[in-house]
C-alpha cells in the first residue's frame, strides 16, 4: 500500500472522525492507502508542509486559503470539502444583551484566534459592521469570555461551548456563522496540482475513503476512530467526542444539503463562486482570482458512500 | 639622642598625647588558615607619628586594616579610648595600592572623600587643587587613572587621604613608588602639616631611613606569625630637616634600627629563608 | 586583663551589632526568602478570595497544589520531556555561545562579519520561521532544539564576548612578552577572565533555555506520548482546566529557580577564589 | 641620520606589517562584513534556485526585496508601531531591571527572597499567562509592554546584580572609611563599576525587546490599523504571501542589528575612558 | 672612581659587550596629547646592567615598554642591530604592578612563562620552586594572589620574569615594594645572577643608591617632556658586595647620582613644582 500523510490542522478530535474511521476500519487500506494522519495544534502550521510536499493532503479551515493560493501562484486545489457548514460559532452570554446575531458587534470584546482573525472577522467586519479594533486574540483558553459578560468569543460549535457550560456553568448563545452568511464549505482535503497529475487515483482512493469514513463514523460503529483520537490526544474525553458527535448532527455540518445526492464531500461550483463574489464583496479575498484553479470537483459528487448512511 | 629600647608594652614611652588606641593581644588568622598577627600589643597617642617597619608580608597592612576598622581581629580587642568622640570617618586611608576610581579624573578621585561629606565641586575645588599642588600634579586633573605612572597615581591616593584634613592618617608605604628627591620633598611636607595640625599618623615603610626620619616610635615587625617585634621611640626634636637628615645623629640612629630590622628578619621562623 | 574589661564595653555595641548581623543573616537568609514566599501565596490566596475570582480563571493555591499532587504522574512525565529540552538546549547554548564567542575573539573581522548573523537568530520570532525548520528538519527532538538554541545562545555569546574583551592590559601584555599563541592566550588568559562574564550570560541562558523548550512545544505541537508541560498547558487551558494550567506553570517556576540556583552554585565554586562577586566578605 | 637609514631595514618588516595590517583592518571593518552579509544573500539565492524552492516556501531574495519595495507603506507603518513598543519595553526594562539589581544590592536578604519572582517572571511562557493579562489589563499599549517587558527585563537585572557586586573590595573599602552612605556608595561606586555589565545586559535586552514587542503583538494581537510587524507576519502566512512574510523578517533582523549597533555605540561612548572592552588599542 | 659624565651620546663610554639596541631621536606622544617621550637617544649594549633613574612620570615605564615592544614609538627608531637572531619571547619583564593572574595561584603564576613554551608541570617545577626560594616565598605555592600581601605579589612577578632566564630582564620598580633588608639581599642575588649569565638588564629605579650599587650604567631622565638627562658609567668593579655599599666611594657616587637627579627635577618646567 502506498504511504501517504493526511495533517489536521488541530489535535485530534471528533471532528477528525471520519478520516481516523477510514484509517481504524481499513476503508484507506481497501483502495491501496496507507494513510497516516498528523495532528496539528493551537499553534502549529501544516500547510507549508503540504505545500513544500512533506505531507500529500491538508485539512483547510475554509476556501479562503485556496483563493489566496490561487492569488499568489501555488498550485494548490481543494479536493473535497467534507464540512459543508463552517463549525465556526460565535458565543455570547445569554442575558447580556447580546441574544441575537445583531447585538453581537456591540460586544466589548470579540476573542478570535488568528486564523479567525484574518477569515471570517474581516468578512464580519466590512459586512457587518464589526469594529476591528475590538478583537483581542484568543489564546484557546476561554477564561477571558467566561470572565467578561460583555465579550463575545468564537469557537467550535462542537468543542468550546461545551467546555464553557462544563466550567462557566452556563451554555452560551451560539450563533453558527454558516447561518448567517458565511456560506464557505469546510474541512477541505487539499492537495498539490502534482499529486492531482501524477497520482489521481491516490486522490481518489483518500476522498472516497474520506467520505465513507464520514458516513461510518456518524452513523454506524466508531469505537475504534475514537480510541485511536484518544490515543493521539490523551486528553480528549468520551464526554467531549459524544457532545461533538451530536453537535456535527445537530447542525448538519458533515451530512446536509447536497451530499443527500451527491454523497459527503460534494462541492457545486455555484457555491463556489457564490462564496467567492461574496468575500470580494467583502473586501477579504481579491477580484479577478482564476477561481477554477482553486480547486477541482473531479473527485468527488460521486455520491460515494451513501449506501452505508442507514 | 639615641633609640630607647622599650619593652613591649602597651605604653610607648615617648608618647605625650592622651592614648587613642590601644590594640591588646590583637591576632589575625585569615580563613584559610594563616596566621598574619599575634599578640600585638601596642599603643597609639594622640599626635603620634607612628612607625610600621617590617619585611614583606609581616601584617603591616593586616594592621593597619584593623586599625581602621576594614578588618576585625579574630583575637583580642582594639580599645578605642576616646571611641566616644571619635568617628571612623575621620581617619584618611593611604592603601598599599591606588585604589583610585578607574572611570573618574584626577579631580574627582581627589574631589570624593569631601563629595561624600557633602561638598560641592566649587565647595572642595580649593581644596582639592591644593591637594594635587602638594602632589605636583597641577594640570592632570582631567586625566584618568590609566593615564598616569605608577607613581602619580600613588600621588593621587595620597591627595585623597589628605584632602579632608583627617584627625588620623592611615598610610601604607604611600611614598615607595616615588624617586628619593620627591619623597624627601613630601616627606618634609608631611612632617610640616603634621607639626602644624598635629594629628595622628601610622605610616608603614620599607625604609628605615624614612621611618627614622619621620616618626617619632617606630615598631618593628617580624613575620611567621606576624608581631611586634620591637619598639622604641626617635628621641630627635622637631621639626627635622635637611640638616637633621644629614646629621650623624641620623645615620647612627638609622644604623641601630638598621641592625634591628636585621634582628627582626632573622627572627623569622626558617621557612623565610628557605631558599638559602 | 582587668583593665581591658573595662575597656570592651566601649566597644561592644559595634563589635555585638555586628555579630548579632551576621547570625540574624546566616538563619534570614534562608528563612526571609521561605517567608516571603509564603507571604506571597497566602496574598495569592487571599487575592481570590476577597475579589472572588472564580477557579477557571485564576484557582486558590490550595487547588493548585492538590491538583500538583493529583496529576502528578501525568505532569512529571511532561516535565522530564519538557526537561530534557531544556538541559540539552543549554548545552548546545553553551557551546554554540562560547564557540562563537571564542571565533569572534579571533578577530574585530570576524566579530563584525558574523555577529549581525547572531542578532538575527536572536531576533527571528520562531513562530514565524519555524514552518521552514518543519520542512527541512524531520527529526522531532531536532527541531526542539534548535527552536530552544535559538531562543537561549545569545546571552552566552554576547556576555561572553564581552568578557573575552575585558581583558586586563598588563595581562595582555604579558602574554604577548612571552610569545603566547592565540590558543593559548585564550585558554590561560582570555578564557579565565571571561568567566565571570560568561557564568552571568549562563544564569541568563538557563531561564531562557527553559522557556525556549516550553515555545518550542507550543510552535512544534506534540507528538502523542511525547508531550511536554507545554502541550499540558495548551490542553488545560482549552479544557478551562485552570488548576493544572495553574500547576504546569508553578512547575516551571520551580525548575526555573532551581535552574538558576544550580548555576549560581556552579558559579560560585568556580569563581570564589578570586572573583568579587563570589568573594566572601572576610573582614 | 644615514647611519639611521642604514639601519631602518632592520625593523621594516615588524614596523611595514604592523602598519599594513592596520590599514587593512580599518578598510576590513566594514568591507568585510558587507561582504559577507552579500556572499549569505548570495548564497541564500543559489539554494533557492539549485534547490528549485518554490518562491511560497523560501523566496528568493530578489522577491523579498521588490515586496519590501513594493509593500513599503504597509510595512513601514506597522515597523513604526512595533519599534514604539520595542523602545518602550526597553525603557521599562531599564527601569526595571537597574531598579530591582539596585534593590537586590541593598542587601543578600532583599536578593534571595525576590531573586526567585524574577525567574519566574523570566520562564513564565507569556501564552500562558495571557488570558490573565488580558482579563485584568484594558489597555491594548499596557498588554504589549507588559508582555515585551517580561521578554526583557531579566539580563538587564542579572547583568547588573552581576555587576553591582563585582565592585573592587579595596574601592569598597575606601567608601567605608570615607562614610558613605548606601546610596553614596551606590551612586558613586556601585553603579559605574557595574556599568559594563549593565551594558552587556541591555545589549541582550536590546534584541529581547525587539522580539519581545513581536511576540507580545502575536499574543495580545493588534487593534485594527495600529497593527504592528508581527500581525503582517500571520496575516502573510494566512495569505500564503511568503514574500511579505520574509520581508517582515528582514525588516525586524535589520532593526535588530541596528538596535545592537546604537547600543555598542552607546556602550562604547560610555567606557571608551575607562574600561578594557572598550579602550583603544594603544600602543 | 668616579662618575664619568658622559655627553648625551647614543654610545655610553663603559660598554664593553656588542650593541643590543640603540633607541634613536625615539618620541611618544600619548593619543591624548601627553608627550611622555621626546627625543631619546640610548644605546644599550649586550650585557649591560642599566639603570633608568628619575622623577616619577618623567617616562620610565613609557622607555620600557618601547624596548620590550608592548608600545611603538611615534618617532624615531628602536635598532635592535642583532634583530636577526633576538627573538622578543626572550624578554623577561617586570611590571611596576605586580600583574598576576588573579585565579591562579602562586606556582601557577610563576610557571606560566613555561607553560607557554611548553613545558609541563612536573618539568617546570624544579625552576619554579627554584625561584620562588630564591624570592622567599616557598610554602606560598598554593596561595592565590589576593591572599597575599603587597610585597608577595612583586616577588611573584620577579620570581615569573626570571623563571625563563631571560636574554634581557626588563625590570620596572621591582624591589619597591619591599624592606631594605630583604631588597638588598635581592640586589645581591640579582647581581650574582648577572655575572654569572651576563644577560643584559634595564632596571627603573627610584633609589639612586639602589642604581649606583647596581649598574655600570645610570641613566638619568628629566620630566615634561621626558627624556634622557644624563648618562654616566659607574666604573666600580664587579663583583660588589656589602663592602663596596659601604665604601665612601659608594657613598660619593651616590652623592654626585643624587645632585644629577636633582638638576633632572630642577631641570623639569615650572609647572612640576607649581604648587610651591
Ligand atoms: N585576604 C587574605 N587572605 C589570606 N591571607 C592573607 C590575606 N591578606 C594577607 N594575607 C596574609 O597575611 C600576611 C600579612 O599580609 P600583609 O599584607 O599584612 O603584609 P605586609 O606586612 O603588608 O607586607 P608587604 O610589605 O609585602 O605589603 C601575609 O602572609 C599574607 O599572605
Ligand atoms: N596610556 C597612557 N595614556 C596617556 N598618557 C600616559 C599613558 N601612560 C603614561 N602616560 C603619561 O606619560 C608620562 C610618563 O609615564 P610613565 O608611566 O612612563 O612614567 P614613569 O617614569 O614610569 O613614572 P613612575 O615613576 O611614576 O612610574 C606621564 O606623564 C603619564 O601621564
Ligand atoms: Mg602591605
Ligand atoms: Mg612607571
Amino acid at each position: 500500500n502506498e504511504k501517504v500523510i493526511f495533517g489536521t490542522n488541530w489535535l485530534a478530535q471528533a471532528e477528525h472522525g471520519g478520516y481516523y474511521q477510514a484509517v481504524a476500519d481499513g476503508t484507506y487500506a481497501a483502495c491501496g492507502l496507507d494513510v497516516t494522519i498528523t495532528q496539528g495544534g493551537p499553534q502549529v502550521s501544516g500547510r507549508p508542509l503540504l505545500l513544500a510536499g512533506k505531507i500529500d493532503f491538508y485539512m483547510g479551515g475554509n476556501l479562503l486559503s485556496a483563493f489566496d493560493a490561487v492569488q499568489q501562484g501555488i498550485p494548490m486545489r481543494v479536493v473535497a470539502a467534507d464540512f459543508q457548514k463552517d463549525p465556526q460559532v460565535m458565543m455570547s452570554h445569554p442575558g447580556q444583551g447580546l441574544d441575537t446575531w445583531d447585538d453581537l458587534k456591540n460586544a466589548e470584546q470579540y476573542i478570535l484566534g488568528d486564523e479567525g482573525a484574518q477569515t471570517f472577522f474581516q468578512w464580519m467586519v466590512i459586512e457587518l459592521g464589526f469594529d476591528a479594533a475590538k478583537r483581542v486574540p484568543y489564546t484557546f483558553n476561554p477564561a477571558p469570555f467566561i470572565a467578561n459578560k460583555k465579550s463575545i468569543q468564537q469557537g467550535y460549535v462542537t468543542s468550546e461551548p461545551f467546555a464553557v457550560q462544563k466550567e462557566g456553568g452556563f451554555m452560551p448563545n451560539q450563533f453558527l456563522l454558516a447561518d448567517y452568511g458565511w456560506d464557505t464549505y469546510a474541512t477541505t482535503v487539499e492537495v498539490m496540482q502534482d499529486t492531482i497529475d501524477k497520482r489521481p487515483e491516490v486522490v481518489q482512493c483518500f476522498v472516497d475513503g474520506s467520505a465513507k469514513g464520514w458516513y461510518n463514523y456518524l452513523y454506524g460503529d466508531n469505537k475504534a476512530a475514537n480510541d485511536m483520537i484518544k490515543k493521539d490526544n490523551p486528553d480528549m474525553t468520551d464526554e467531549q467526542i459524544a457532545f461533538s458527535i451530536e453537535q456535527l448532527k445537530k447542525f448538519g455540518v458533515v451530512d446536509s444539503g447536497d451530499t443527500d445526492k451527491l454523497g459527503i464531500g460534494a462541492m457545486t461550483e455555484a457555491r463556489i463562486q457564490s462564496f467567492y463574489d461574496k468575500m470580494v464583496k467583502a473586501k477579504v479575498a481579491q477580484p479577478d482570482i482564476d477561481i477554477k484553479k482553486a480547486y477541482t470537483l473531479a473527485f468527488i459528487n460521486k455520491g460515494i458512500g451513501l449506501d452505508l448512511k442507514k | 639622642m639615641k633609640l630607647e629600647k622599650v619593652a613591649q608594652a602597651p605604653m610607648a614611652a615617648s608618647g605625650d598625647g592622651p592614648m587613642l588606641l590601644a590594640l591588646r593581644d590583637v591576632g589575625k588568622v585569615f580563613s584559610n588558615g594563616v596566621t598574619a598577627l599575634s599578640d600585638v600589643n601596642l599603643t597609639i597617642r594622640e599626635g603620634d607619628f607612628l612607625s610600621l617597619l617590617g619585611p614583606s608580608g609581616c601584617g603591616k597592612s593586616t594592621a593597619l586594616r584593623l586599625i581602621a576598622g576594614l578588618s576585625t581581629p579574630t583575637s583580642g580587642v582594639l580599645d578605642w579610648r576616646g571611641s566616644g568622640s571619635f568617628d571612623r570617618s575621620d581617619i584618611g586611608f593611604v592603601f598599599q595600592e591606588p585604589t583610585l576610581l578607574p572611570w573618574a579624573d584626577v579631580f574627582d578621585n581627589v574631589w570624593l572623600p569631601l563629595r561624600l561629606k557633602g561638598l560641592s565641586r566649587a565647595k572642595a575645588a580649593p581644596s582639592v587643587m591644593e591637594m594635587l599642588a602638594r602632589v605636583h600634579l597641577t594640570g592632570f586633573e582631567n586625566a584618568v587613572p590609566r593615564e598616569l605612572s605608577g607613581g602619580m597615581k600613588m600621588r593621587v591616593s595620597i591627595a585623597r587621604a589628605m584632602v579632608t584634613r583627617p584627625r588620623v592618617l592611615l598610610m601604607d608605604e604611600p611614598f615607595g613608588a616615588l624617586d628619593e628627591i620627591t619623597r624627601f620633598k613630601l616627606n618634609n611636607d608631611l612632617l610640616e602639616l603634621w607639626q602644624g595640625e598635629r594629628f595622628t599618623v601610622v605610616f608603614v615603610t620599607h625604609s628605615v631611613f624614612e621611618s627614622v626620619f619621620l616618626s617619632n616610635r617606630v615598631v618593628v615587625m617580624a613575620a611567621r606569625p606576624g608581631r611586634v617585634f620591637r619598639e622604641f621611640a626617635v628621641d630627635a626634636p622637631y621639626p627635622r630637616d635637611e640638616a637633621f637628615r644629614t646629621s650623624p645623629d641620623y645615620a647612627a640612629l638609622c644604623r641601630q634600627a638598621s641592625d634591628v630590622l636585621v634582628g627582626a628578619i632573622n627572627s623569622t621562623a626558617g621557612s623565610h629563608h628557605d631558599g638559602h | 586583663m582587668t583593665a581591658i574589661e573595662g575597656h570592651t564595653p566601649t566597644l561592644d555595641p559595634e563589635e555585638a551589632r555586628r555579630l548579632r548581623q551576621e547570625r540574624l543573616e546566616r538563619i534570614g537568609r534562608w528563612l526571609l526568602p521561605l517567608a516571603i514566599m509564603i507571604l506571597a501565596i497566602w496574598l495569592w490566596d487571599r487575592v481570590c478570595v476577597w475579589n472572588d475570582i472564580p477557579k477557571y480563571i485564576l484557582p486558590r493555591p490550595g487547588v493548585v497544589l492538590q491538583t500538583l499532587h493529583d496529576d502528578a504522574g501525568l505532569l512529571f512525565s511532561s516535565l522530564l520531556v519538557t526537561l530534557r529540552i531544556t538541559f540539552l538546549s543549554l548545552a548546545l547554548a553553551v557551546v554554540g555561545g562560547v564557540g562563537l564567542a571564542v571565533l569572534f575573539a579571533q578577530s574585530k573581522w570576524v566579530e563584525m562579519s558574523f555577529f549581525p548573523f547572531a542578532i538575527v537568530l536572536q531576533v527571528t520570532p520562531i513562530v514565524a520561521i519555524f514552518p521552514l525548520i518543519n520542512i527541512y528538519v524531520d527529526n522531532q527532538t531536532t527541531k526542539l532544539l534548535l527552536c530552544a538554541w535559538i531562543v537561549a545562545f545569545f546571552p552566552i555569546l554576547s556576555n561572553t564576548t564581552l568578557g573575552l574583551n575585558s581583558v586586563d592590559r598588563n595581562l595582555r601584555d604579558l602574554f604577548k612578552l612571552n610569545g603566547a599563541t592565540q590558543w593559548q592566550q585564550l585558554r590561560y588568559l582570555r578564557l579565565p577572565a571571561a568567566m565571570p562574564y560568561f557564568l552571568g550570560g549562563l544564569k541568563i541562558a538557563g531561564g531562557l533555555s527553559l522557556i525556549g523548550a516550553v515555545v518550542a512545544e507550543f510552535v512544534a505541537g506534540a507528538t502523542g506520548q511525547s508531550s511536554g508541560l507545554a502541550s499540558r498547558i495548551i490542553e488545560a487551558g482549552y479544557r478551562l482546566n485552570a488548576p493544572r494550567l495553574f500547576a504546569a506553570l508553578i512547575l516551571i517556576s520551580l525548575i526555573g529557580i532551581l535552574i538558576f540556583l544550580v548555576l549560581s552554585l556552579i558559579s560560585h565554586l568556580i569563581l570564589r577564589r578570586w572573583h568579587e562577586s563570589a568573594l566572601k566578605q572576610e573582614r
